[in-house]
């Protein structure tokens, strides 16, 4: 071995020559040679800051600074520290393409990730798929996985809807009822529930009695709640917006002291809200989705408590430094998620600049499973390199003393459905 | 006598309890230069814009030679030559005057609107104002210039309101000269309250009054009616 | 659910909507018939109403029913001067040319917005109700609050009735309104008046925002649908009648309410939509204007 | 003569930064110049005929998905896609005029605004068919021209229908019809005692207005991969409105120096604040202060008044 070694080592002369073209290569691209052993990693966020997804862009932003913090701490990526340039979309999908293309082309970012919600994702999605430039999105849009999008766009951070849907069902048609009424948002991201879970609560044996749209101008509700039909056992609610805390209210007026059936929601209806509100006495004893669960829970493992700490989170899921400023806790976990998936699928493509970007969706393309831990707080994941899409627990709470407690963690499996798409025979 | 070009049977507009104009028989001949006189609240802005369709008629009928043009919008009327001034000078402050008149000539056949511009400021002496933006002119050149765009549109009938109102007498007496000039190829209908220029001008008179046809006649015969004596010349002129 | 409760509930609900809707778009319709403004902004006034009264009954504590008779005091004066200060710097300086105003209260809007997202933040946060009484009956609950917000609507807009006819800024306001160089000629200040009118607009939204805040909730982009709405109801109920815009909003609030039940929602709402759209059509005087020609 | 000069200039410029300009700034420049084509539609409507409309995003839609339902479920190719489109901006305008245009001044904003809103409510209603919030995905630039990259495809289509659509408007308001234009705008009632039907005009001004929309929203969806419903909302109404006063209403060049004025104050205020709201109403505000006609029609009062 060492003999043959020493046979290939090189001369001084190929290594003049060697230093040369790389001191050509430097100065023709100045700051470009270099950088490939020291200069920052550049990673571009997509940031809902206004527009009707701020609330939920705040705390992704937090979240990001936070796993930023902590991966630069712990080495950064490949030993080069890392920088994320926050460019705000004012959650639309027309800006979002231009984010894109600022982040990528001026800003000369590796990597772009961030965006929650699914019109800002489809509107980007193509333009980053033009720039060849990886789109880690962590929306829990099912647009991913259904198919719909491209090669350069990936999910490793987020369960999407119709995973998280369909593993719920079982557990509320065994525990709550069979007879299902549901009330959601009449545009898309209210489809994938009304689908999924129409079809997981038929393959339960139970029935969805009605389903209720709500117009997405709508900021009063009270008038749609009398098309719940009396022999309603259960009441799926999923609402998002700056109006959601309006229904829930409204719901507890309108059933008021009366009978009511069972209710369980998408944590997403109270997403930023706190749940000790004057008005949502009546949520007491119903259950809600959770992607995470905001309330530190008795057996929360290490990983949680580091976490929630570096992030600024207290035990109730608002700001250590303002208990009113409510976290969007079940879904802002996946920003702190991808970035370390970004670190680890960069380091296994053996990283150095953007002529790497195809090598690294493929590394992360390859990967399979996450364990859970200081990268994975929400808990362990499966991947599926072919659809792009990453799937976790679900965790069902319920109401008790105006905290939301785990009654139920489903398995990772309980979600999967089969492949629509795979994303690694379509080209780069 | 020359044939009627425009006529009117019955013609009839209330506003309110208002009888601005009620039942009126009206003939205009080709050729003539008919002025149409009465005293102040007789009717006849109210006439002259059932005429041009400025103001939908109530019942009546309104031909123009021999054809109902009783339902026919004002600027369907327009096309088929009856053009009409306002008494309140009307044009477009912020455009050219060249412009101005240019959107009446537009409205005609010319393959080449330049020289039909100018011949029709020409007409009306403006032809060395064309670039000056319309607002900046003096009041009597904006009456000119009013009578420019009606003249453009090469009309049957013009109809003018009180076109003489606020000239001097130098530019009246160009007004005059002007007016005959038009005749007999098109038809003068105007509303004038200066009666030099109506005894003066006028082939033919028609006086309202209270919204009726009073008399018609030349200037001699109108003169001469007691009952327009009575109701107009006697008590009004002298306030006019 | 039967007929009858249905429309009982239907009923109570469109009140409500109608009643805040009145508030908002007599502000407007006041703005728009004396200034000749289409004040792009008066939906940000109604959010920023409902911004202070959080600020203000979070900042004062003490009993929910204090804070909110607080805020209901002081909200509506906060916005007012604010509106009165955007009048003397910037409208004014206008001389409220239609399109110059158009673009400036496009700014203003944008300003507000932000000013709101920095220091109040993104997310809706509540009021706390003065109280929290629920009444309940045979088919459904149903908050007292928001049968009492129809009363306190109400109140205020006979107020506003009562000041506007009876009292002598009020006078000075209508004869602004019909003719503005008369009403210079006879000394009028109009300069005064007209901040005043801006400022009063102003206040009937934030006062209309304070009412609802404690059912809905403040956030930063709450106003875009208010101005819609109100706009629509100044224009349907016929510009500068105050009556005209009280019975639009009633008529509106009804029909957003009742149409819901025969359609599905979303094409309650398209439907409705073209209805409104096809009386302005229509009716281009809306329904209780004179007609001008 | 110095008009033509002064146009063939500008769009000479426009090419020369096309190929100088980084890759992002060129790839806004292409997004400004589809962009500026609604705006220019918009400026016939509202800067020559006096149209203030608030319904111009039902337009753009129109054009958005007379392109991309073709594509996505006929299998249109882009150019047939295009031209879908501008259509359907223009039989959309012509629909909405036929009605709205029973009514003037605010009246009229406020029913073009409902009939917007009214379509984009549809095209959520709709949602199987066009994605609804969401949107559909579109095959993109990329092939657009054989031989050529996206990017390139992309900034050339965008030059060429800017091109076409700015000498377009330049010879429209330069000859008779755009002199009839005006006319509806300073006196309506003069212009029908010179025997020009109100309506009709201000409905030909309306579907060319569409047109130019529709060319814009087409254009926009099939160079950009993306059609949605947010392209229906009440902001797509009041951009190019924006962006018309910006510029100058009743210039031919406003359109685009508003289109690009705008676009860069957004761009530049999100690198150096987060209040990016903040800025754009300052810098609004400011404008309207002190250059009231906006900038071309502030320069042109000034110094140029030879300006179309």
């Amino acid at each position: 071995m060492t003999k043959h070694l020493i046979g290939h080592a090189p001369s001084r002369r190929s290594v003049l020559k060697g230093m040369g073209a790389g001191l050509v290569a430097a100065s023709a691209f100045p700051g470009y040679t270099w950088a490939q052993s020291s200069a920052p990693i550049k990673l571009g966020f997509q940031l809902h800051r206004t527009g009707i997804g701020a609330a939920y862009g705040r705390w992704y932003e937090r979240t990001a600074q936070a796993a930023l913090k902590v991966l630069n701490d712990g080495g950064g990526i490949n030993g080069r520290p890392v920088e994320i340039v926050f460019e705000d979309d004012a959650t639309d999908p027309k800006r979002g393409a231009e984010v894109v293309e600022k982040l990528a082309s001026q800003a000369g970012c590796d990597a772009i990730f961030g965006p929650l919600f699914s019109h800002v994702v489809i509107g980007s999605a193509p333009r980053a798929g033009e720039l060849k430039i990886p789109y880690l999105v962590c929306s829990e849009g099912y647009h991913v996985a259904s198919g719909m999008l491209n090669r350069w766009t990936l999910q490793p951070g987020i369960t999407d809807v119709r995973a998280q849907v369909s593993s719920m069902a079982p557990w509320v048609m065994q525990n709550l009822g069979k007879k299902v009424t549901m009330v959601y948002p009449d545009y898309a991201f209210g489809y994938d529930h009304r689908d999924f879970f129409t079809e997981a609560v038929k393959a339960q044996g139970g029935e969805v009695i009605a389903q209720i749209a709500i117009p997405p101008t709508e900021t009063s509700f009270t008038r749609y709640l009398p098309q719940i039909p009396a022999e309603t056992e259960v009441l799926y609610h999923v609402m998002v917006g700056p109006a959601v805390l309006t229904f829930v209210k409204e719901l507890g007026d309108f059933y008021g002291s009366g009978a009511r059936p069972q209710i369980f929601g998408f944590i997403d209806s109270l997403e930023a809200v706190d749940t000790a509100t004057p008005g949502l006495e009546f949520l007491e004893g119903t259950h809600f989705w959770e992607g995470h669960n905001r309330v530190k829970q008795a057996d929360a493992s290490e990983a949680e408590t580091f976490y929630r700490a570096a992030v600024g989170v207290d035990d109730n899921g608002a700001s250590v430094s303002d208990a009113k400023d409510v976290s969007t806790y079940a879904h802002m976990f996946s920003c702190w998620e991808t970035l370390f998936i970004i670190k680890q699928g960069m380091e296994a493509a053996g990283y150095q600049g953007p002529a790497d970007r195809q090598k690294f969706v493929e590394a992360i393309e390859a990967m399979t499973a996450f364990e859970a831990g200081n990268d994975h707080p929400q808990g362990a994941k499966m991947f599926n390199g072919k659809t792009h899409q990453v799937f976790g627990h679900q965790f069902i709470s319920k109401v008790e003393g105006g905290k939301l407690i785990r009654v139920h963690q489903t398995a990772i499996e309980d979600g999967m459905y089969p492949d629509a798409v795979d994303y690694t025979t379509q080209s780069f | 006598m020359a044939a009627v070009i425009l006529s009117a049977r019955a013609l009839t507009r209330h506003f309110g309890g208002l009888r601005a104009v009620d039942g009126v028989d009206f003939d205009l001949h080709q050729g003539d230069i008919h002025a149409l006189i009465g005293p102040n609240g007789a009717g006849k802005t109210t006439f002259v814009g059932l005429l041009s369709g400025r103001i939908p008629a109530q019942s009546g009928t309104i031909t123009l030679a021999g054809e109902d043009i009783t339902r026919l919008p004002a600027h369907a009327r327009v096309r088929k030559g009856i053009a009409y001034t306002f008494q309140i000078t009307s044009v477009y402050p912020r455009l050219s005057v060249f412009d101005n008149v240019a959107l009446a000539v537009q409205q005609g056949t010319d393959r080449d609107l330049g020289p039909a511009v100018m011949a029709a400021l020409s007409r009306v002496n403006l032809a060395d104002r064309a670039e000056q933006t319309a607002g900046t002119l003096s009041y009597g050149h904006q009456r000119l210039l009013e009578m420019g765009m009606g003249l453009a549109l090469r009309p049957r009938i013009l109809i003018l309101d009180e076109p003489t109102q606020g000239l001097a007498s130098g530019e009246i007496a160009n007004f005059k000269a002007l007016i005959r000039s038009l005749v007999p190829e098109t038809t003068v209908l105007l509303i004038e309250h200066n009666m030099d220029v109506v005894m003066d001008l006028a082939t033919r008179i028609t006086v309202l009054n209270l919204g009726q046809h009073l008399a018609t006649g030349t200037a001699a015969e109108i003169r001469a009616n007691p009952a327009v004596q009575d109701a107009y010349l006697g008590g009004h002129h002298a306030a006019d | 659910m039967g007929f009858g409760p249905f429309l009982l509930l239907a009923l109570m609900e469109s009140a409500v909507t109608a009643a805040t809707l009145a508030l908002t778009a007599v502000g407007l319709s006041l703005v728009f018939g004396v200034m000749r403004v289409v004040n792009v902004a008066h939906g940000e006034f109604f959010m920023l109403g409902a911004v202070a009264a959080w600020f203000i009954t979070n900042f004062i504590g003490g009993p929910p029913w204090f804070a909110f008779l607080m805020a209901l005091a002081l909200a509506p004066l906060a916005v007012a001067a604010i509106a009165a200060l955007a009048d003397r710097l910037i409208l004014k300086r206008l001389d409220y040319e239609p399109e110059a105003t158009i673009v400036a209260t496009i700014g203003l809007l944008y300003i507000f917005q932000q000013a709101a997202l920095s220091f109040y933040g993104p997310q809706a946060m509540p009021v706390e109700p003065p109280f929290n009484f629920r009444i309940q009956l045979p088919w459904f609950g149903y908050s007292a609050y928001k049968l009492s917000v129809i009363l306190l609507a109400a109140l205020v807009l006979i107020g506003v009735w009562l000041f506007l006819t009876r009292s002598k800024a009020g006078l000075v306001m209508r004869a602004t309104q019909v003719d503005r160089e008369t009403a210079q000629a006879f000394g009028i200040d109009t300069d005064r008046v007209y901040a005043a009118v801006f400022a009063l607009g102003a206040g009937l939204a934030a006062i209309a925002a304070v009412l609802i805040v404690p059912i809905a909730q403040a956030h930063y982009l709450m106003g875009h649908d208010p101005l819609l709405l109100a706009f629509i109801t100044v224009i349907v109920g016929g510009l500068g009648s105050l009556r005209g815009t009280v019975i639009a909003a009633i008529l509106i609030g009804l029909s957003d309410g009742l149409i819901a039940f025969f359609w599905s929602p979303t094409l309650a709402k398209i439907l409705a939509t073209l209805l409104v759209a096809m009386v302005l059509v229509f009716r281009p005087q809306g329904l209780f204007g004179a007609r001008t020609t | 003569m110095k008009v033509w000069i002064l146009h063939v200039a500008v769009l000479l410029a426009l090419l020369v930064l096309l190929l100088v300009l980084p890759a992002y700034h060129a790839t806004n420049l292409a997004r400004i110049m589809v962009l500026a084509v609604f705006a220019i539609g918009y400026n016939l409507a509202f800067g020559y005929t006096g149209l203030l409309s608030l319904g111009h995003a039902l337009f753009f839609a129109a054009g958005v998905y007379g392109a991309a339902l073709p594509v996505t479920y006929l299998g249109f190719a882009q150019l047939p896609a295009l031209i879908a489109g501008l259509v359907a901006g223009a039989v959309m305008a012509g629909l909405t005029g036929l009605l709205a245009l029973r009514t003037a001044g605010v009246s009229f904003m406020i029913v073009t605004l409902m009939f917007a809103q009214a379509g984009y409510l549809s095209l959520l209603y709709f949602g199987e068919v066009t994605g609804g919030d969401e949107g559909l995905v579109l095959p993109g630039a990329a092939g657009l021209i054989p031989g050529l990259s996206a990017d390139a495809a992309r900034t050339t289509i965008a030059y060429g229908l800017f091109a076409l659509a700015l000498i377009a408007s330049l010879l429209l308001v330069r000859g008779r019809f755009g002199r009839t234009m005006v006319a509806m705008r300073e006196n309506e009632e003069r212009s029908r005692m010179l025997g020009y039907n109100p309506f009709a005009v201000k409905l030909a001004a309306l579907v060319l207005s569409g047109l130019f929309a529709g060319a814009s929203g087409a254009a926009y969806a099939l160079l950009f991969g993306y059609a949605g419903a947010s392209f229906a909302t009440i902001q797509y109404s009041i951009l190019p409105m924006l962006w018309v006063l910006m510029g100058g209403a009743g210039t031919v060049l406003g359109p685009l120096i508003g289109t690009a004025a705008m676009f860069y104050l957004v761009d530049i205020a999100g690198s150096y604040t987060t209040a990016t709201l903040l800025f754009v109403g300052v810098a609004l505000v400011l404008l309207i202060l002190f250059a009231p006609r906006g900038i071309l029609g502030t320069i042109r009062e000034r110094w140029l008044p030879w300006l179309p």
